[in-house]
């Protein structure tokens, strides 16, 4: 059992003199996006390493990047359009790895509302989250389809439960993830037509979320990235190979929340995280680099970045 | 007529013990009759008086006018308090014609009605003071005037010239004792002065040390108009004499 | 006339300790800024906050009158539900009895929680938002009035019985002048509330307002738009106040007879 | 004995309407929801929500003390600034004129904007939530009391003066006996959001309290349990709501001596 | 010595216009002596006392005690206003102590003290009652008892009697000649009784009408300790008379 797994670890590892306080922020509340990290602190995988690593859930979409840049937290969930546009304000982000190789995010709508391509996005109304990359990427796609962005009404619904409020009638469509929101709306039997990201564009195929920290942690702590990494790798390999297990950790992590919410969402995203890349959590240079050119291209970025300072794959872990 | 009958008040002392303001009080006061209450202080003359006026509710007893029962029914005489109680948000004038805004009757007429006798006063050129920019005598005045414009048959008057100087008192009496032989209301009058009480009244009733008891009731044969010449009779002198011997315990009854 | 500039002067001869304590406060937050050239993202600078604040001002312009016409809707609803509520409390116990406890109840239920499920109930109009500056505006304004009207004298209270005063003139001849001060305690801390209620409606679901960009600022790391937001967040609240304020004044002159 | 029993019976026969109405209400919602099929997303019924408060009532207890912690710790702390404030204000009118304005100021900020900034100072220990807490129930506290400290008796004042009492021995033998009533209305409208600003400063980070279970809950679209939330929300606030209640009484014997 | 030198006051009528209450007005009061103050209603009585006491500061002249000048500056005299004013939130027993309270004096002491006062002033029973519970005349004399015991040599006494019935007045008169005669304070007395004002004082100061000015100051010339008696003797009603005469106007100066 997992109690005696963890004695036989830790006696295989050095007797760690004092474990390295770690804090880890998340984009969002706990959900199947994050349950490798579970897993890595419950498998004992954190403390392996000589880390004693506290994860921080926010509650609600927030300011992850900020406290990362500060240092107030030393890792934190992200996404790349985030890390993007954040690099572009100056805030000294580092991506250190990609939680999901595609992106499983996109535009929902009830299928009854029958919106296939951008150009039925005009006359709609449009729930986000208050982004910057959603108002402009719907912006990008509707002027190369000619339609009128500005017959798209967009509308924060901050916390709001998104598929409740297309239920409701309140708005037409949203962005949702499928792991999660979209899984839920399957749950509620409630049939969705998803616009997938990355197939309306292979440039919007961009990594979200990413794990983050910042560029002064590299420099002072490289160690304590590495062997952070090297954890959380190992803990979204078990939940790769044990999405049922997983599921578990995640539960007992988060025991408010819906179980089998998350024993579905676990099983249909387990099998994304790695997908068809030679290990998990390496982002190619392409993708950052393509993302933001497109971003520029559409002048949704003041400025070109140096893509390659965005991202790093030097802490995971050597194949 | 006026009548209380019987009448006794009580008050939880601090919540701990019990404390008898009034025992068994039997007073008539016919109507059109002007009716002094003299006692020691704190002996319950404006108890009294909050019970005619209906604030208070006697433990026992009942009160009736014109053959009504008024207990515990406010609204059926006028009453002017002990303290003057103008209500601060009010100039002078629109304390004087409270009585007319609570009947509703017309602003503008019971204004200039109340400004008349504002002039009458003395009071004219503070008609748009606060109470608070008033003398003691002044708001006093604009209290009597505010329960006398209010016009009712019957008025409760608690010591309503206890701010007055002598000469300002005089005058006030003259109006007083003026006022009511034209309309004849029936007045409980209450004073410390017990000249002022011979001087006014039809008939004084002094009250014992609490818990009061009625001691004794004088009437005052005078005839009326009455001047202030009529104190130093030799008729007032006795009364005054004997009023005294009351209130100072020498005399049983 | 020559009386009223005089206490015209006075006004701003008093007001001006705080202005000079104000622009140390403004100078400080430059020099530091400066000094430690602290980044824009973490902390902008006075200066980067009115640059801010001019260059996207027509669009701050926009937003701000969303957010006014939400604000002031709500909040005059919220004084006329105010009047109601204290009004019928008072006059009526039992009335007091039933929805006294209910008003208290739905004070404790914190905004962040229900919006969701208002926009859900109310969709994404202007209506959640005046619900939700209502919502932050009533409970101050109520309970201030309804303390207020219930403290009074009981003496004066005793006189109007005696002179035959309905409940209703008792109420609005001393209840009401009586709970004058606390009402206007009540409104003023309702109209330093107001304009966040509108702000927090907007953070739950909005195309414009104050609160929408706000939020976009501030997930673009656009600090300086963060603080010019809550610049004109607050000149409105200011706006409010001082209006409050002012009726105050009027509204109560045996007060102010005696303060001058 | 008798006399004290006799009141608490009172109490309890007249607090039965209320109940009666409660009931009311709760069964036609409960008729409402479930003649209407409304989906559990949309809005639970009574029951739904008593389900998923027992179901996880040890998790929710859990959560509570946590929060009451939070709060207890805000709300100590805001009285303590808001008496500090106010007396300093009252005692020397510069102090006033040069925080009030600020104090009004940084109520005008909406919490959710400065959110961010807090846990970037704090971190997101207890203290970011206890800053949360004191925010929201300092500024009606303060603002109470100093309305309160001013309006006395320009009569009384006098009096006091008139015996030599220093400033601060007015300010406690007239002022303050004189603002209590005022007091503790703000301190009432404070009790009442004393939780809701826990509530918010979990929000802004954190792994355990009402506020955590509460947005869980919301994103894995358990309604009935986010309902459950704001019950047990409701409750902590009226505690402290009940609490402040008791303490006025204790407080205030001579305007209790009027009204038994 | 207590010296008001050219005093002048006016207030600001309602922001309109000025209105003139005390014209230069000059007084003094030799230490240890009792001074009646007496005039029509609204004169500025009280005005002068709120000035001495130092709550209210002349817009002209200045106000000597023992040489220091106190204009504008409270706490060198006791003063009872003429409203008794005693604070709603502290019981009878406390308000009394107040004074020893504002001088930081031992709570137990002070108490004891305050105790035995209101025994003798027949108010032992109604220490622990708030003012609400108490009449008129016992707020008078806990307001009374309060200023005595605050313990100054310079007394202003504003109208202290003004609730009394005759006889707990007398009594206080003679409480308060004893107690006058014992410490000798200085005290300015205010009265609408010019028989009280008679009997107390060792000189009594006229006013004249608003804005008032000083009409007639007339010596006292009986011994002490005085008896209510010496109000019947020929000397006395001279000077009542008189005293009369100057208020009704009929007598110039
Ligand atoms: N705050 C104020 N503002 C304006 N006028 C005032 C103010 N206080 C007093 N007055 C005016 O000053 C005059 C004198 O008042 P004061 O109280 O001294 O009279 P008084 O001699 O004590 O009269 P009384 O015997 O009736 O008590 C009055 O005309 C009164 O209206
Ligand atoms: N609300 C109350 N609670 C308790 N006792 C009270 C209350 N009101 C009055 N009393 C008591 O009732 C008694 C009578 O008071 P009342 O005011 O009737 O006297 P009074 O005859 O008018 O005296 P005065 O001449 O001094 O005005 C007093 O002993 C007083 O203490
Ligand atoms: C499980 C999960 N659900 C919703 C969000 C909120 N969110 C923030 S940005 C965005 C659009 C895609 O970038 C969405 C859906 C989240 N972070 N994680
Ligand atoms: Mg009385
Ligand atoms: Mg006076």
């Amino acid at each position: 059992s997992t109690s005696t797994q963890k004695a036989a670890e830790s006696a295989q590892t050095k007797p760690a003199a004092k474990p390295d306080k770690v804090t880890i922020m998340l984009d969002w509340t706990p959900n199947t996006n994050h349950t490798g990290l579970y897993v890595a602190k419950d498998k004992g995988y954190f403390s392996k390493e000589g880390l004693d690593v506290q994860i921080v859930p926010p509650s609600s979409q927030g300011t992850v990047e900020q406290l990362v840049a500060t240092g107030k937290a030393d890792f934190g969930i992200s996404a790349q359009e985030q890390v993007t546009d954040a690099r572009v304000q100056g805030l000294p982000l580092v991506s250190i790895a990609t939680i999901l190789q595609h992106n499983t995010s996109g535009f929902a709508s009830l299928k009854s509302k029958n919106i296939q391509t951008a150009k039925d996005f005009e006359g709609k109304t449009y729930g986000g989250w208050g982004l910057p990359s959603e108002t402009e990427t719907i912006k990008a796609l509707m002027e190369k389809e000619h339609a009128d962005f500005n017959k798209v009404k967009i509308i924060n619904i901050g916390d709001a439960d998104p598929i409740a409020s297309m239920s409701k009638g309140s708005i037409d469509l949203t962005w949702i993830f499928y792991g999660w929101e979209g899984i839920q709306a399957e749950l509620a039997g409630t049939p969705l037509n998803m616009m997938w990201i990355k197939d309306i564009n292979p440039a919007l195929d961009d990594y979200t979320p990413v794990l983050v920290t910042s560029e002064k942690m590299i420099k002072e702590k490289p160690d304590v990235v590495r062997r952070f990494t090297q954890a959380v790798s190992e803990g979204y390999q078990y939940a790769i190979k044990n999405p049922d297990d997983a599921a578990n950790i995640l539960i007992k992590n988060a025991p408010e929340e819906d179980q089998k919410l998350i024993k579905k969402s676990q099983a249909w995203i387990s099998k994304q995280y790695q997908a068809d890349a030679s290990q998990w959590g390496v982002q190619k240079a392409s993708v950052w680099h393509n993302y933001a050119q497109w971003m520029f291209e559409h002048k949704l970025l003041d400025k070109m970045i140096d893509t390659n300072k965005a991202f790093t794959n030097d802490f995971l872990p050597k194949a | 007529m006026l009548i209380l009958k019987d009448v006794s008040l009580s008050y939880q002392d601090g919540g701990k013990s019990v404390l008898d303001v009034l025992k068994n009080i039997n007073l008539e006061v016919e109507t059109g009759k002007f009716v002094s209450l003299i006692g020691p202080s704190g002996c319950g003359k404006s108890s009294i008086c909050n019970l005619i006026a209906g604030v208070e509710v006697p433990a026992q007893g009942d009160i009736f006018l014109e053959g009504r029962s008024i207990k515990g029914v406010p609204g059926q005489v006028g009453y002017m308090p002990q303290k003057d109680l103008l209500l601060p948000w009010r100039t002078l004038l629109d304390n004087v014609a409270l009585g007319s805004d609570i009947r509703r009757e017309d602003k503008r007429q019971s204004r200039e009605k109340a400004r008349h006798w504002l002039d009458r006063f003395g009071l004219g050129k503070f008609a748009e003071h606060y109470p608070h920019q008033l003398s003691g005598g002044m708001r006093q005045r604009g209290a009597l005037l505010r329960t006398f414009l209010f016009g009712q048959n019957t008025l409760i008057l608690d010591e309503p010239f206890g701010a007055l100087d002598a000469l300002t008192r005089r005058e006030m009496q003259e109006w007083l004792l003026n006022v009511w032989s034209q309309s004849r209301p029936t007045v409980v009058f209450i004073t410390h002065d017990i000249e002022e009480a011979i001087l006014l009244s039809d008939e004084v009733v002094v009250l014992s040390h609490s818990p009061a008891r009625i001691l004794d009731k004088i009437h005052v044969p005078f005839s009326r108009p009455r001047e202030q010449d009529l104190l130093l009779s030799g008729g007032a002198i006795n009364i005054k004499k004997h009023l005294l011997d009351l209130l100072n315990g020498k005399r049983n009854v | 006339m020559p009386f009223k500039s005089g206490r015209f002067q006075k006004k701003w001869r008093d007001s001006i300790p705080t202005i000079v304590f104000l622009v140390i406060c403004l100078a400080l937050w430059q020099i530091i800024v400066s000094y430690f050239k602290l980044p824009l993202w973490l902390i902008p600078s006075p200066i980067d906050v009115l640059k801010a604040f001019w260059n996207t001002r027509e669009l701050l312009w926009a937003h701000t009158l969303t957010t006014l016409l939400e604000t002031t809707a709500g909040f005059v609803l919220a004084i006329a539900l105010g009047l109601a509520a204290g009004v019928a409390m008072v006059l009526s116990p039992l009335i007091k009895r039933l929805f006294y406890p209910l008003l208290i109840v739905s004070q404790t239920v914190p905004l962040i929680a229900v919006a969701p499920l208002l926009i859900l109930w109310l969709g994404y109009g202007l209506l959640p938002k005046i619900v939700t500056v209502v919502l932050v505006c009533f409970f101050p304004i109520a309970v201030s009035l309804i303390e207020g009207l219930e403290v009074s004298d009981d003496d004066l209270l005793n006189l109007l019985k005696s002179m035959g005063a309905t409940r209703w003139q008792i109420l609005y001849m001393i209840r009401w002048p009586n709970a004058l001060p606390s009402f206007f305690a009540g409104l003023k801390i309702a109209a330093t509330y107001s304009v966040m209620g509108a702000v927090i409606g907007e953070w739950l679901g909005a195309s414009s307002g104050l609160g929408v960009y706000l939020t976009r600022s501030s997930h673009s790391f656009r600090t300086d738009q963060v603080f010019a937001a809550i610049v004109a967040i607050t000149i409105l609240s200011l706006f409010y106040f001082v209006l409050i304020a002012g009726i105050r004044r009027l509204a109560l002159p045996w007060l102010h007879t005696k303060e001058d």
